[in-house]
């Protein structure tokens, strides 16, 4: 499909959503208001509320800082949850000790840790980061430890007769097969890293999206509870953007449909 | 005897946060056996706020829920008819304080200006009392830094690692953080005295409250319902220390019992005697919400149905 | 280790390797057994034998990524533990990086060595004109024929120049005038300074063309040594040519006759259950 | 490693933790505390607390209603996950069309949500199923999408001229294929169904280990806090010695180092 | 389609195909050009040809699997759109399924077909036995030598009976006397009803021995037919006799000639850069 079709198709099941979402908020079926606006608001009102926060400009300064929380949060998670995966994945011995540990570490509930957090990093960026953090790189972790196992075993004899110390093998051999792997944890991950922070304010904090949703949800303002999520959403999706542009420029090499015969 | 059949004997109940001090009377009421006595089954859901709990009687998962009298007042501005059937607390218990280092310099609620205030949430009602108090001193809610800190532990990290620099919050926070002289208090809900001189009298807070036509539908089980309450709030007024102690739920204090008494001695004035709402008492709520809310300043309010105060005289003729 | 390479040293020394794989249930299937095989510094040696008898099991010792059940491997007369590092290993099995172009592909094994990149790409290309592929250097894999792949691979183990040359049918995917011209290729190196090739072909005028000794195994299970013959040819050869020679001719006929049969047997007991409890 | 000494070096990481814990948090350093008992308890206080609970039998109630939540959310989360990531991955326009939606979805702060659950699934398990379900979901989906892409064309080609129909195609070489990506989600995912059902109970419930812990919170009990999440912790290695079980037996097929030579 | 399935009608027909593979950079190759070849229904016609000419190209577009830039593929005289449901395809590369033993990957076709499993597995065993593989049943892949893949591979493609063989040098990592046994199969089976067969192989002899056409690419870029030779040998053929004919030899040395200078040709070519813009 072309991408201007593309684009014409995502617009209309954004359209077909949001038509749903004002008929069944506003016009009762059966005399019963399937989504009651006590609780979804409407449409048009949620983009009221967004316009008006565009206009204002008081959203710029609470994206700004979900923005810088979710990036950090989404960097130091991926990075430290890759490294990690390839330390584990090659030291089968440290893996085999810790393996338990770190299951259970990715059970514990993170809004809990939150006081922990405040504690420790303040109420600044880093509680949230932090809370990110535990979100981000449970999942990268798992996937890059996944993916090093993957690597091909021919491949990696004949790395090693090529003469490839650990260190080459690493970043000859593990690293390019365990990409794809870490690039489908990142794409779960931006959600995350998100979600990290947006929690992390609704949990204490004195500006940023997560703040903005709570400040509505305490006055039962949903509409402002929507407009704000909706906003993260936008967020996110231009995020994920620039993840698949990384992506797609690391794995060239691949055999796909855009290539056959011309 | 057919009206006094009980229309509807199970019961779901929502609180937020039914472990704190705002909301012992629900505990009572439940440890001591009065809502078996009178008959009911009552299911109670803890939420993470009171705003959830509220949410669930509107959408009908609850049936009855124990949290702010300021939500019936909210809600009849957004059209849901809920009215409060009984009085839990009468003072909402708040308490505004300073951390120690900064007392020096705060002299009133308009020293307050520029500073960073943690409240339980915001948009909550803590939020609401640290802007009614700065105002007085012609201080605008966008000239002090709102920070939310929860109700637990994160509000008491937060003062001890220095974060903010004053606090609005509800006990064991406030005792915990007084006990350990992290903080000078600059207005306390909690007493008599204290009401008088910020709100001059009654500022309901703990409210039992129903969905109106539940009210009306289902009479026989509220005034049970009330009655069971009644019986705790009457317990609670002669209760002492021990009594509390053989009563509640021994993980309440485990943390720390000392602590926990010593709270529950700061908040018993604020528990209702009577369980009736008084017009001042409402007024008094009402004026809070409209200082701060614009969204309520062009809301016609009927307070007078806010409170039905039908069943807490008829539990109270019944207990004497 | 550097110190024995000394001309007229062993380069690889098999002595009664046995390797036994094992299978699901604890059973047991005896590959190869009780193997001797020696290959001495600068001596090209072929491995013929029938599909499934064994010979890529051999190279794998060889080259120390399967340590024999029994037995054991010495390289330039010392033990072999872990990975022998004198060697240079030709896969049958197709082992290149998806992810780097063949010019990429051919340059790793000098620039793990440490060499610049800019010398490393400069001496692959050399390599991959030597091989026919001057203008496919910037191919990813999937994008090469199968014979192009395999040149790919045999540049990159050779520019690595190694001492011991362990190759698994090199020359499989290639039509007959270019395995001539790889197989020239192959012998002008080796000849040029020595080294010691363990070489896996099934085109016995290939091995006879190509090397110095021509040992055959058995069919499998159990494969074993059966034969070892030394090629009187002269040198330097040129493959094309020497295929003229009666000697060759000979030499070609004793071979196949005692080869023929074992592949019928091969075939036979490969049709029974060729496997034993551990 | 045998597995006697691998237990052993697993207690012994357990031992070093709490003996550091129990250390920091009794013993000040340079007259300060680092972990004040006020914020972490300590871990003789925990493990009475644990104890007793068990003794008193009052943690199976709430174990078992957490441990009904997390397979719920973990299997319908993950089956669910697998089908639509199979489906997104099989239609490539359905999958182009509705991408940005899905990630945007991934994006929203779970939390927020709560009063929805309930609103759409009442205060039983069900609204906390839901969240795991969130959590769950998107992980699993991501991965399975991701695993059958990267399904190897050749194999691909040879069993489409083997005549297999699309089905069987998904039978015989996508699933396969797909598997370890699966297996790799799934591990994140105990731990992640775990979360969503104790965060569920923590943002409304009357009963499962986050209404323990939320009630320990409530009044600043810092062992039950600490005792309900060392029992979560237990729990989900549990759950996912299960899935390893499970993933062992289906990978049977794969080159690994038990095998080699005799 | 089934209709069109008499004998005489054509099975395979490239008209001026020609396949433009796209490279980076907006560049094309050009690999096959113009190829005009039909294999009619019971014909057998062998492939031979330079490294990367583009023989398995032209399968790829018989089986479907890949559309020419240009030209038309007619199977059974109805133009191919998608994947060529007549055909089986015995890729060159290794395309076993690793997640399943042999016996698996070997009835997996019969299976697909709605065949049940029990049945299936007893045809696949009986086929696995024809291969000489009778005991490796229950191996996966990966405990396969090269050759004894090839032939499960082999296995799998003819147990479904397809009346169209593609076959990417099936005997390519056999021993000579393996393949002779293959070869002696697939002429037995292909004369028993008369498929066709498309043969792409190294080895001229065995082109010659078993086809009844060789036909002879030049070397790619713009890779072409250039020769299309009819063997003259009669049928039934023993592999092995067939090539102490002396018409055997002749046509041998006929096609040589030919072949010998085009890969020396493809050979300098292929060292020039081979593309052109888009
Ligand atoms: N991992 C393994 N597990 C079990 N058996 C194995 C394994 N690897 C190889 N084998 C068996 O060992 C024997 C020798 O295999 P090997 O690959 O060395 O044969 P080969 O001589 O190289 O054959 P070919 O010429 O076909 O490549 C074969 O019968 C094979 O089935
Ligand atoms: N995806 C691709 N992109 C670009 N070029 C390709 C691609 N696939 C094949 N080619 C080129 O097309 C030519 C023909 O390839 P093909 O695989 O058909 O050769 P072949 O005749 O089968 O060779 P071999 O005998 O080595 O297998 C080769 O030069 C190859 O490099
Ligand atoms: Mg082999
Ligand atoms: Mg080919």
């Amino acid at each position: 499909m072309s991408r201007g079709g593309l684009l014409l198709f995502q617009l209309l099941v954004a359209l077909v959503f949001f038509g749903l979402w004002q008929l069944l908020a506003t016009v009762p079926i059966f005399g019963h208001t399937v989504l009651p606006p006590f609780f979804f608001s409407t449409p048009v009102n949620v983009f009221n509320r967004i316009l008006k926060w565009l206009i204002e400009g008081t959203i710029w300064r609470h994206l700004l800082v979900t923005l810088v929380e979710s990036v950090l949060a989404f960097v130091i998670g991926s990075l430290s949850g890759a490294l990690i995966g390839f330390w584990f994945a090659r030291q089968q011995t440290v893996a085999a000790i810790f393996d338990p540990y770190v299951k259970m570490m990715n059970a514990l509930p993170r809004v809990v840790l939150a006081p922990i957090f405040a504690l420790w990093l303040g109420l600044g960026i880093w509680s949230k980061v932090a809370l990110g953090i535990t979100l981000v790189f449970f999942v990268v972790f798992f996937n890059v430890y996944q993916g090093v196992k993957e690597a091909s075993t021919t491949l990696l004899d004949n790395a090693r007769m090529l003469g490839m110390s650990e260190r080459q093998l690493l970043r000859h051999v593990y690293w390019p097969s365990a990409l794809s792997w870490m690039f489908s944890s990142l794409h779960t991950s931006v959600g995350f890293a998100v979600v990290g922070a947006v929690v992390g304010e609704y949990l204490g904090s004195a500006a940023g999206l997560g703040y903005l949703i709570q400040q509505a949800e305490g006055v039962f303002d949903v509409a402002g509870v929507f407009a704000g999520m909706i906003v993260l959403a936008m967020f996110v999706v231009a995020i994920d953007l620039l993840v698949t542009k990384v992506e797609n420029r690391l794995l060239v090499w691949r055999p796909n449909a855009g290539e056959g015969t011309a | 005897q057919a009206q006094d059949k009980i229309e509807k004997p199970d019961l779901v109940l929502g609180v937020g946060g039914k472990s704190s001090l705002y909301y012992l009377p629900l505990t009572l009421a439940e440890r001591l056996g009065y809502f078996k006595e009178q008959g009911l089954n009552v299911t109670i859901t803890d939420f993470g706020g009171g705003s959830k709990s509220l949410q669930s009687l509107i959408g009908g998962s609850a049936d009855v829920v124990t949290g702010a009298y300021e939500h019936t007042i909210r809600m009849q501005s957004k059209g849901q008819d809920i009215a409060a059937v009984i009085e839990l607390g009468r003072f909402p218990g708040m308490v505004l304080a300073v951390r120690k280092d900064k007392a020096a310099q705060v002299k009133s609620f308009g020293d307050l200006k520029g500073m960073k205030i943690g409240v339980s949430a915001p948009g909550s009602s803590t939020n609401f009392f640290v802007n009614a108090l700065i105002a007085r001193d012609g201080v605008k809610p966008d000239e002090v830094s709102i920070i939310g800190v929860g109700t637990g532990l994160s509000a008491v990290a937060a003062m001890k690692k220095g974060e903010i620099d004053a606090i609005v919050n509800l006990d064991p926070v406030m005792t915990k953080l007084d006990q350990d002289g992290d903080i000078v208090i600059l207005a306390d809900s909690r007493t008599d005295e204290g009401n008088m001189k910020l709100f001059g009298g009654n500022n309901p807070a703990a409210v039992v409250y129903l969905k109106t036509d539940f009210i009306s539908k289902n009479p026989v089980t509220v005034q049970h319902l009330v009655n069971a309450f009644y019986k705790a709030t009457k317990w609670l007024e002669k209760a002492t220390p021990e009594d509390i102690v053989k009563t509640v739920p021994e993980e309440y204090f485990l943390g720390d019992k000392a602590l926990y008494l010593s709270a529950f001695k700061a908040s018993k004035p604020m528990y209702s005697t009577t369980g009736i709402i008084t017009p001042q008492g409402m007024q008094n709520g009402l004026n809070l919400l409209l200082q701060f809310d614009p969204e309520m300043k062009d809301a016609k309010i009927d307070l007078n149905r806010t409170f039905d105060d039908r069943f807490v005289k008829k539990a109270a003729a019944g207990q004497m | 280790m550097e110190a024995g390479v000394t001309a007229g040293s062993t380069a690889v020394a098999l002595d009664d390797a046995t390797v036994a794989f094992r299978l699901a249930d604890a059973r047991v299937y005896t590959a190869v057994e009780q193997v001797r095989l020696s290959v001495e510094h600068g001596e090209f040696v072929a491995i013929v034998g029938p599909t499934g008898c064994g010979k890529s099991t051999l190279l794998n010792v060889a080259a120390g990524l399967l340590r024999p059940s029994s037995g054991t491997v010495r390289i330039f007369d010392s033990p072999l533990a872990g990975l022998n590092r004198e060697a240079g290993y030709l896969f049958q099995a197709d082992a290149l990086f998806p992810w780097k172009t063949a010019i990429d592909n051919v340059a790793i094994g000098l620039e793990v060595s440490g060499l610049a990149r800019a010398q490393a790409l400069e001496r692959a290309q050399a390599w991959l004109t030597s091989v026919g592929l001057a203008a496919f250097g910037n191919r990813y894999p999937h994008m090469l024929s199968g014979g192009q792949r395999k040149r790919v691979g045999l540049a990159q183990v050779l520019i690595r120049d190694p001492k011991i040359l362990l190759m698994d049918e090199p020359f499989g995917p290639l039509d007959a005038q270019t395995r001539q011209i790889m197989g020239n290729l192959l012998l002008q190196l080796w000849s040029a300074d020595r080294k010691a090739v363990l070489f896996v072909t099934h085109d016995l005028e290939e091995a006879i063309a190509l090397a110095d000794r021509v040992v055959i195994m058995s069919a499998g299970p159990h494969a074993r040594i059966i034969g070892d013959w030394r090629v009187p040819l002269s040198r330097p050869r040129d493959i094309s040519e020497v295929r003229m020679e009666e000697d060759f001719h000979a030499l070609h006929r004793e071979i196949w006759s005692v080869l023929k049969d074992e592949v019928m047997k091969g075939y036979a007991q490969s049709s029974q259950a060729p496997v034993e409890a551990a």
